[in-house]
């Protein structure tokens, strides 16, 4: 297995106005590096203020760090280059329903993607869009539909179906499966898994929700105010956990 | 939080548009809006074509001539004729050209401008675009007619002159307006996930920027619409609008207000017309606004 | 807050600049000629025609031109009239009152009905009163307002006889100009016939009032109606209820005062609308104030004057909007988060 | 004696397509001191069945049940404003985002004193002032504020989730509730905050003997915490009883389900193997199966599910399946 | 609306409505306020100063309220009276005239000045040195112009005038003119204050004595808001009756419509000109009269004749015959005016019955337009002045009616209208093509008509509209004036007439009357035919 992406002392900060002329620097993210092989998954932990999100919009090239390289396939990842990479890496938002143009039917939605990304001609898109679909437990009909007629789970697997039409390597969950019930998130879930296994995904998962992380997650990396505080494979994060938040924090989730 | 879904399968399966529009003839009084809407707008076309007489055309014989209901008012002359022995019917229609007509190119003007610069600023951001809203708010601050009458005061008074200054007016609140919309558009997740799709500036704003837009546009534009049809006939009124023998509804007004006593239809019914107009794009405006409330919360 | 405040007066600042930038420019916009339409003089023998350009620095550059043009305006020489040739900001205070005076009883009005009815409405959607105060707002939203004003004068004033129909007071009352305001000037005339002025100022005041009510009236019904309503599906409105509050308990404490925060703003916002049914009203009502005196202007072709006229105008509608929101900030901390 | 004992309760909401039945038929009793949750997916009408105990639902909704009874006083049978004032009086409420049920624009300190009632304050009233502040302090500091002069002097905006949802909490014990309805009150907290609230809600039951309702949907969060559990299933109840009983033997495949699609209950589960899951999802309201609602997703399924099943007993552990998973009823 | 039943009853209703309707509770009025006179007039006046003004606006707020003047024209027969000259007696070679002056006529105490003497011959000879002499400090104040005077050849025609002792004025003209008494009578010729001039020259403020004058008249000012009002109150020591009001306000409400309500609303007391359209409705109602009175004007289009192609005799001879004038008669005066032949009204002695009638006739107007050389027409402006006048109730209407009439031969016209002091001025400097306005007589010689109007002295000063400077006209006109004899001027003003009716530089349309409706509580308003109403002897009787 091959190492997919590899974070180097990432840094980020941003300017807050804090008065009428000044400003104060907030540290986001202080020298984050992690590595991800293919076909693995690592979760990010950590609370709101952490640096997760801004993570993730560093990773798909949203934002652009201030220090540090991001790699992906050991090829460095350039500001607003998405053609370039959106083949291998995808994001899946929190909120599914809110990731969908309201005014766009489904099938149109993943037309799109692949006519934005990809050289295929009109009859391959459509062949393309169908089988995703089918991958994902979703029937054809439903490339007819709107985003608001779908149920919760189902727009999740619709938003799942975007990230993957393109065939990727790398899905970045950004609490994608917190807001979800029980039952649904274990579907979801179990879906994930099988794509990994089938495809050889590898997935970032960033989320709150520890005990999900301990069932699938193959590393963990806990953020805390912008500061990497323990990295290394989950199970042993878990029980050998250095720093007290990270430390709290499994506490929580585990009784 | 657990959601209700409200509406049955075959309901959902409309589009955001069709689902506006049940929301819509949902509502008596916006129907009935759009009906009186429609007709406006009718006759706005179709005026010259269904008119009696010629509204610039003076009979001699016939002035002051009272409405058809009186005992001494002819049936050819359905309102009667003014001072000059024209027929007031024929003008009022007529008048629709002008006042509703006119109001609603104005609107779609301005519209087109708006969108222009508030794409602009809307996709633009930095100094360029805090100066740009402090220029704005300084224009929104100045009322729209007060605008419209210093504008008509430097190209002097007119109707086509008019239509300029109140499209000039309209315009900082659709840039206003649009650049809000689009900005928020622009912080949508949907935006966002569009982008890592690979699409460009020019995809986001025609695929996710104007059909999620478009709503709000038709209310402005209908917001604006009352206006300009209150503006125009105000400006016409005051003397400053279309001059006298245009038959705008305001100058209609203007002109019969010093027969008020012998005819007052000649004041009466125009602005019974204007009132009914701006009636009618409120109606439809409150309408498509309950409309799309009631299709979000569902 | 103090930072906020400066925030607000820097703001304040520019918009002031851009608004004399833009009245500065008038003049060259208008027809004729520049010194003109400073001045307002019609004609200069050729001999005093190089100290008006001297004064007007008209051979200096246009930024010149408006430091010049900015010095004038502070320190109170605004040109003349092209009309009557006076001083254009001797024959502007005396109005500027009569103008406040009728859009602040009228916002005043609109208040006391509109609110009131709004919150009426708000409070069973669907029932028949709150249809028939909507209908009556929408109504009221879309009549034209030199109409509405003309019906009420055929009817009020021709038809019944009850009210007169122009003017501020009866001419035969002298009233000495004190501080413009004719209640007030009425109050400090020490003048026999005072009571019988005072109802007659009263009777005058009341139709232009009324007429320029109509709008922001509807506009406060239309406007707290929402707000109550989108207040009131609020989860703190629930919380409230589930404490134990009764109806009008937590309306009062909670219902109210956010439902009418935005309020607060609003009638920043819509008193630049305000002043433009104003100058209509007054037009009409002959009263003396300063949107006729700018809309008289423009038949005139008085360009210093609607030069002028713009400048006070959108002085006091921006000085309005501006004190509104620093009001809304003080009453409401949400804004103040920002 | 129960503190509140409903039985069949239904709830339906009035739509312009007719009536739609939310809640089918639900049981629900507590009794004094006890900690009951109610467990359910979205739109199993969890959230319906506490906003009717308060009476904050809106006229949309038709309420009926068999029986209603609060301290053994059946309440529909009481004017609206008895009501309110008995359950004004008994009953306190915590929602999910507290953030948005503090006014945004009051001080705390204002919106806390006012949830006190006057007839807990005993002195002259020329003291009722001083005496409200000091309870109000005395209420943050039961709630684990310690600093309660600036959370006094706060807006609601200034302060975290957290902390507003504690300052809902003291809110809600002012008035010594017989019962407190907590509706997905952690949702929006951090995973570190949410254990500190439940045992604060925990703390209160012991120590205050407090009942507790616990509303979430999901079922790990609030196992520890409650003695006995409801679950609800697109408004139908599906299983109640103990909870410990409940997590050890599931009657009812939804549950059962629902037990086992979570890992931590799991605790021989393989990392990154499948979990349990009931295919489909939960329906929307127009399209409810008749008869067992679970009907079209239940692994057991047969075709007597188009019946709805009655509400069985065994011991305290109630269940509604014709084929619960025990066997314990022969078709 | 205005139907009186319903009216009735809403008034008892609103009595009824309990102590809420505000006209159930009105206070009493007081005495001061009892017996003032509300005049609603149609426009703002240009001075206080008659001598520097035309406009009848002007002239009917300030003469005859503010100001006596040496002659009175007896409104009937046209016959001159006594004034501030109790008696004139007249050289035999009609060149020297000479007044003896009524004694004890005080000037007005105001809050400005306070006369230390009465009236006297000094005061007459300011009066019209003023007038004459380049070198009088005040002859500059308020522009040096005094159109009147200048329309007359007053310089030219007066020598000097003298004081011979306190009560003795001397005229001495250079030449006899058969209208020197009239011009005298006429509402121009009101007389200043000496003693009052000097006040101000010593303030060093000479403008004021045209912003806030003093006079003998039977009121004296008080104050003046433009566009708004002018109050006078009553002059305690006038020499005749004193006036019935005790205040005197004229308000200012250029709106016709508005005016009527006004009256209607019993907001004001009298209003000028209400319009002929409306006659019959005010007569309809029990509490407003009409008062209507001949009156000598003439209401005309004059072209600008110094303009092609209005310098083509043709051209404006097509254009008269264009235009359908009875059309005119009827949508503009309503048929309260006779039809214009000649600039003369048919009243006046010297009018010409055996005229050419002009009639309407497109068709040789269109020939002969193509023998001017324009067979396709041409554009032309017609200017409409902004404000009605007796002579012209509605200029904006008659022009859209002469538009439509014009359109027919082919001449695209456009009308122009200003502000009323823009049109005065661009009027002034002559930018017009051709204008629709008029001329009310200031007294009864019909030199009156012609000079003002037609002269090469009026085309300089600017009441010539036509800007007409033709010497065979001025010659006619000018001999008229030589002779005494009434029989040899009339053949005079004949010809005059006759060659103004071939080479046309103006259309004559109407000749209208005049009218005044008041409160029917109001009595003793006296409107004058030469222009000027006196409101003195107005009574108002208690309701």
């Amino acid at each position: 297995m091959s190492t997919l992406l590899d974070v180097q002392q990432l840094c980020k900060s941003y300017r807050k106005q804090s008065g009428l002329f000044r400003y104060r620097t907030v540290q986001a993210l202080d020298n984050i590096s992690f590595s991800l092989q293919q076909g693995k998954t690592l979760a990010v932990v950590g609370e709101t203020g952490s640096g997760k999100s801004t993570l993730a919009k560093l990773l798909v090239g949203i934002e652009k760090p201030d220090q540090g390289r991001i790699l992906l396939d050991n090829t460095e990842v350039q500001l607003g280059h998405y053609r370039q990479y959106n083949h291998q890496v995808r994001f899946i938002f929190q909120d599914a329903a809110k990731s969908l143009n309201p005014q766009q039917k489904i099938g149109q939605m993943l037309d799109d993607v692949l006519r934005f990304s990809t050289a295929m001609d009109v009859t391959a898109r459509k062949q393309k869009i169908q089988q995703t679909l089918k991958q994902l437990g979703l029937l054809d009909e439903h490339s007819e539909y709107y985003p608001h007629m779908f149920s919760g789970g189902q727009l999740q697997r619709v938003a799942l179906a975007r990230a993957l039409i393109l065939d990727p390597k790398l899905l970045i969950l950004d609490e994608a499966l917190t807001a979800l019930d029980p039952s649904l998130r274990a579907q979801i879930v179990n879906l994930l898994l099988e794509l990994q296994q089938n495809t050889g995904l590898a997935y970032l998962l960033i989320t709150n929700h520890l005990r999900l992380v301990k069932h699938i997650a193959d590393d963990l990396l806990v953020l805390h105010q912008g500061k990497a505080l323990d990295y290394g494979e989950t199970a042993y994060v878990f029980e050998h956990a250095e720093h007290d938040y990270s430390r709290k924090l499994i506490n929580s989730a585990i009784a | 939080m657990p959601r209700f879904r409200l509406l049955p399968d075959e309901q959902l399966a409309r589009s955001p548009l069709s689902q506006l529009w049940r929301e819509f003839a949902r509502q008596h009084s916006a129907v009935a809006g759009l009906i009186l809407f429609t007709a406006f707008f009718a006759l706005a076309i179709l005026a010259p074509l269904i008119t009696p007489h010629g509204p610039y055309w003076q009979n001699d014989a016939l002035l002051l001539l009272p409405p058809s209901w009186s005992e001494l008012g002819l049936v050819q002359y359905p309102l009667g004729t003014d001072d000059l022995g024209r027929d007031l019917f024929s003008r009022i229609l007529v008048g629709a050209r002008y006042t509703f007509g006119i109001a609603v190119i104005t609107v779609i003007g301005a519209l087109l401008m708006g969108l222009l610069l508030g794409t602009l600023a809307g996709m633009s951001r930095g100094v360029k675009s805090s100066v740009f809203n402090h220029i704005l708010d300084l224009a929104l601050t100045i009322p729209s007619l007060l605008l419209a009458i210093i504008i008509v005061a430097i190209l002097g008074p007119g109707l086509l002159n008019t239509t300029w200054a109140i499209m000039l007016a309209l315009l900082p609140q659709f840039v206003h307006g649009i650049r809000n919309a689009i900005a928020e558009q622009l912080s949508q997740d949907y935006v966002i996930a569009y982008r890592l799709d690979g699409a460009n500036n020019w995809q986001i704003f025609s695929r996710i920027v104007i059909p999620n837009i478009w709503e709000k546009l038709t209310l402005m534009a209908t917001m604006a619409l009352s206006t300009a049809i209150l503006d125009i006939a105000a400006l016409g009124f005051l003397g400053l609008g279309a001059q006298a023998p245009s038959a705008e509804w305001g100058a209609i007004i203007a002109d019969s207000l010093d027969l008020i006593y012998i005819a007052p239809a000649g004041v009466a019914i125009p602005g019974l017309l204007i009132f009914l107009a701006v009636l009618s794009v409120n109606l439809v405006g409150d309408g498509l606004r309950t409309a799309a409330k009631k299709r979000r919360e569902n | 807050m103090i930072l906020y405040l400066l925030r607000r007066l820097f703001l304040l600042g520019f918009v002031f600049i851009a608004l004399s930038i833009l009245a500065f420019s008038l003049a060259y916009l208008f027809p004729g000629e520049a010194w003109q339409n400073f001045s307002g003089l019609r004609d200069v023998p050729a001999a005093e025609m190089q100290e008006v350009i001297a004064r007007y620095r008209l051979e200096h550059g246009y930024l010149s031109q408006y430091l010049a043009y900015l010095g004038r305006i502070f320190s109170g020489d605004w040109g003349l009239s092209f009309a009557s040739q006076q001083p254009l900001l001797k024959e502007m205070l005396p109005l500027l009152p009569a103008t406040i005076e009728l859009a602040a009883y009228a916002l005043f009005i609109s208040f006391v009905i509109g609110i009131p009815l709004g919150i009426a409405a708000a409070i069973k959607p669907d029932g028949l009163l709150s249809k028939a105060i909507s209908a009556l707002a929408v109504a009221g939203y879309s009549i034209p307002v030199f109409w509405w004003a003309l019906l009420l004068i055929m009817v009020l004033s021709l038809g019944l006889g009850w009210l007169p129909t122009a003017g501020r007071i009866g001419v035969l009352y002298e009233i000495n100009q004190v501080t413009g305001f004719m209640l007030l000037d009425i109050l400090l005339a020490d003048s026999p016939h005072q009571q019988a002025a005072l109802y007659n100022a009263l009777r005058h005041l009341l139709l232009p009032t009324l007429v320029l009510a109509t709008f922001p009236t509807t506009v406060m019904i239309r406007f707290t109606r929402d707000s109550m309503l989108e207040v009131w599906e609020q989860s703190y409105i629930k919380t409230a209820r589930a404490k134990g509050l009764n109806r009008a308990q937590v309306l009062y404490r909670h219902g109210l005062r956010n439902a009418l925060l935005p309020v607060i703003r609003q009638i920043g916002l819509q008193f630049s609308t305000l002043i433009t049914l104003a100058m209509i009203t007054e037009v009409i009502f002959s009263w003396p104030g300063i949107g006729r005196w700018l809309i008289d202007s423009i038949y005139q072709r008085n360009y210093p004057a609607i030069q002028a006229g713009l400048l006070v105008v959108s002085t006091l509608v921006i000085t309005v909007n501006m004190l509104t929101e620093i009001l809304h900030t003080l009453f409401n901390p949400l804004a103040r988060k920002r | 004696m129960l503190l509140l004992d409903i039985k069949n309760l239904t709830i339906e909401l009035n739509t312009a397509d007719g009536l739609v039945r939310a809640v089918d038929r639900v049981n629900l009793s507590l009794r004094e001191g006890e900690t009951r949750g109610l467990v359910g997916e979205s739109g199993s009408g969890k959230s319906l069945v506490a906003k009717a105990i308060v009476g904050v639902l809106n006229k949309r909704w038709q309420i009926s049940a068999d029986r209603f009874n609060w301290r053994g006083q059946d309440m529909l049978s009481l004017p609206y404003e008895q009501q309110r004032k008995i359950i004004g009086r008994d009953i306190a409420m915590i929602y999910q985002e507290p953030s948005r049920s503090l006014d945004p624009t009051a001080h705390i300190l204002e919106q806390l004193e006012e949830a006190i009632p006057d007839h807990l304050l005993d002195g002259p009233w020329w003291k009722r002032g001083y005496l409200r502040r000091r309870k109000a302090i005395g209420l943050l500091h039961k709630v684990g504020i310690r600093d309660h002069q600036s959370v006094l002097q706060s807006y609601p905006f200034q302060l975290s989730e957290g902390v507003c949802q504690k300052i809902m909490i003291a809110m809600a014990i002012a008035k010594n509730p017989k019962l407190l309805i907590a509706d997905e009150p952690t949702t929006a907290l951090e995973s570190t905050t949410q254990a500190q609230l439940f045992r604060l809600l925990a703390s209160f039951n012991q120590l205050k003997g407090m009942s507790v309702l616990l509303i979430s949907h999901e079922l790990e969060s609030i196992a520890r915490y409650t003695q006995s559990l409801s679950v609800l299933y697109c408004g139908q109840l599906v299983e109640a009883g103990e909870t410990a009983a409940i997590l050890k033997q599931p009657y009812h495949p939804y549950t059962h389900a629902l037990i086992k699609s979570v890992p931590e209950f799991q605790p021989n589960l393989q990392p990154k193997t499948p979990l349990y899951a009931l295919p489909g999802s939960i329906p929307v309201l127009q399209h409810l199966p008749i008869g067992c609602r679970l009907g079209p997703r239940c692994p057991n399924a047969r075709k007597e599910c188009v019946k709805t099943p009655t509400l069985e007993r065994l011991q305290n552990h109630f269940y509604s399946c014709h084929f619960p998973l025990t066997g314990a009823k022969e078709p | 609306m205005l139907n009186k039943k319903a009216s009735e009853g809403g008034r008892r209703a609103a009595l009824l409505a309990a102590g809420l309707m505000l006209s159930a509770c009105q206070p009493p009025l007081p005495d001061t306020l009892r017996s003032g006179l509300v005049y609603c007039s149609e426009g703002s006046p240009e001075s206080f100063n008659p001598q520097l003004v035309t406009s009848g606006t002007t002239i009917d707020a300030i003469s005859q309220q503010l100001y006596d003047r040496l002659l009175d024209i007896a409104p009937g027969s046209g016959e001159l009276l006594p004034g501030l000259a109790l008696s004139w007696q007249v050289s035999s070679d009609g060149l020297e005239y000479r007044f003896t002056l009524r004694p004890d006529v005080q000037f007005h105490r105001t809050e400005y000045f306070s006369p230390s003497r009465p009236f006297n011959a000094e005061d007459v000879v300011f009066t019209f040195n003023r007038i004459m002499q380049d070198e009088h400090p005040f002859h500059r104040q308020g522009g040096g112009n005094y159109p009147f005077f200048q329309s007359v050849d007053w310089a030219a025609l007066v020598n000097s005038v003298t004081a011979l002792d306190e009560y003795q004025v001397r005229f001495t003209l250079n030449r006899p003119d058969s209208s020197f008494l009239s011009n005298l009578a006429t509402d121009f010729a009101a007389i200043l204050s000496a003693e009052y001039g000097a006040q101000l020259l010593v303030a060093g403020t000479p403008q004021l004595i045209d912003s806030k004058p003093v006079g003998t008249g039977p009121f004296r000012f008080k104050e003046y808001q433009k566009d708004v009002l002018i109050r006078y109150y009553r002059h305690r020591q006038y020499w005749r009756e004193l006036a019935k009001p005790e205040q005197l306000v004229f308000d200012i409400v250029p709106n016709n419509a508005r005016r009527m309500a006004k009256l209607f609303t019993h907001e004001c007391d009298v209003v000028a000109f209400p319009r002929v359209a409306e006659l019959g409705l005010i007569s309809k109602r029990p509490d407003v009269d009409v008062q209507e009175s001949t009156s000598m004007n003439v209401g005309f289009w004059a072209f600008n004749t110094t303009k092609p192609p209005f310098d083509n005799v043709k051209v404006r001879q097509a254009l008269a015959l264009a235009i359908n004038r009875d059309a005119i008669l009827q949508a503009v005066y309503f048929g309260h005016a006779t039809r214009a032949n000649s600039v003369l009204p048919p009243t006046s002695w010297a009018y010409n019955d055996d005229l050419a009638i002009t009639g309407f006739d497109p068709k040789r107007a269109r020939e002969l337009l193509k023998e001017a050389g324009f067979a396709n027409g041409f554009s032309m402006d017609i200017w409409a002045m902004p404000v009605q006048r007796l002579y012209n109730p509605n200029a904006l209407k008659m022009a859209e009616l002469m538009q439509a009439d014009l359109a027919q031969i082919g001449v695209r016209a456009s009308i122009v209208s200003y502000e009323w002091n823009s049109f005065r001025r661009k009027l002034g400097a002559n930018e017009h093509d051709s204008v629709l306005i008029g001329w009310s007589a200031d007294n009864a010689d019909p030199d009156n008509f012609f000079r003002p109007l037609l002269s090469c002295s009026a085309a300089q000063t600017g009441t010539n509209r036509a800007n007409w400077c033709d010497e065979t006209f001025d010659r006619l006109i000018g001999q008229a004036l030589l002779t005494a004899d009434q029989k040899q001027r009339r053949s005079f003003y004949m010809a005059a007439q006759q060659y103004l009716s071939e080479q046309m530089p103006l259309v004559p349309i109407a000749h209208s009357q005049r009218f005044q409706a008041l409160n029917s509580r109001i009595s003793g308003v006296e409107i004058n035919p030469y222009g000027g109403i006196a409101l003195a002897g107005a009574t108002k009787e208690a309701p």
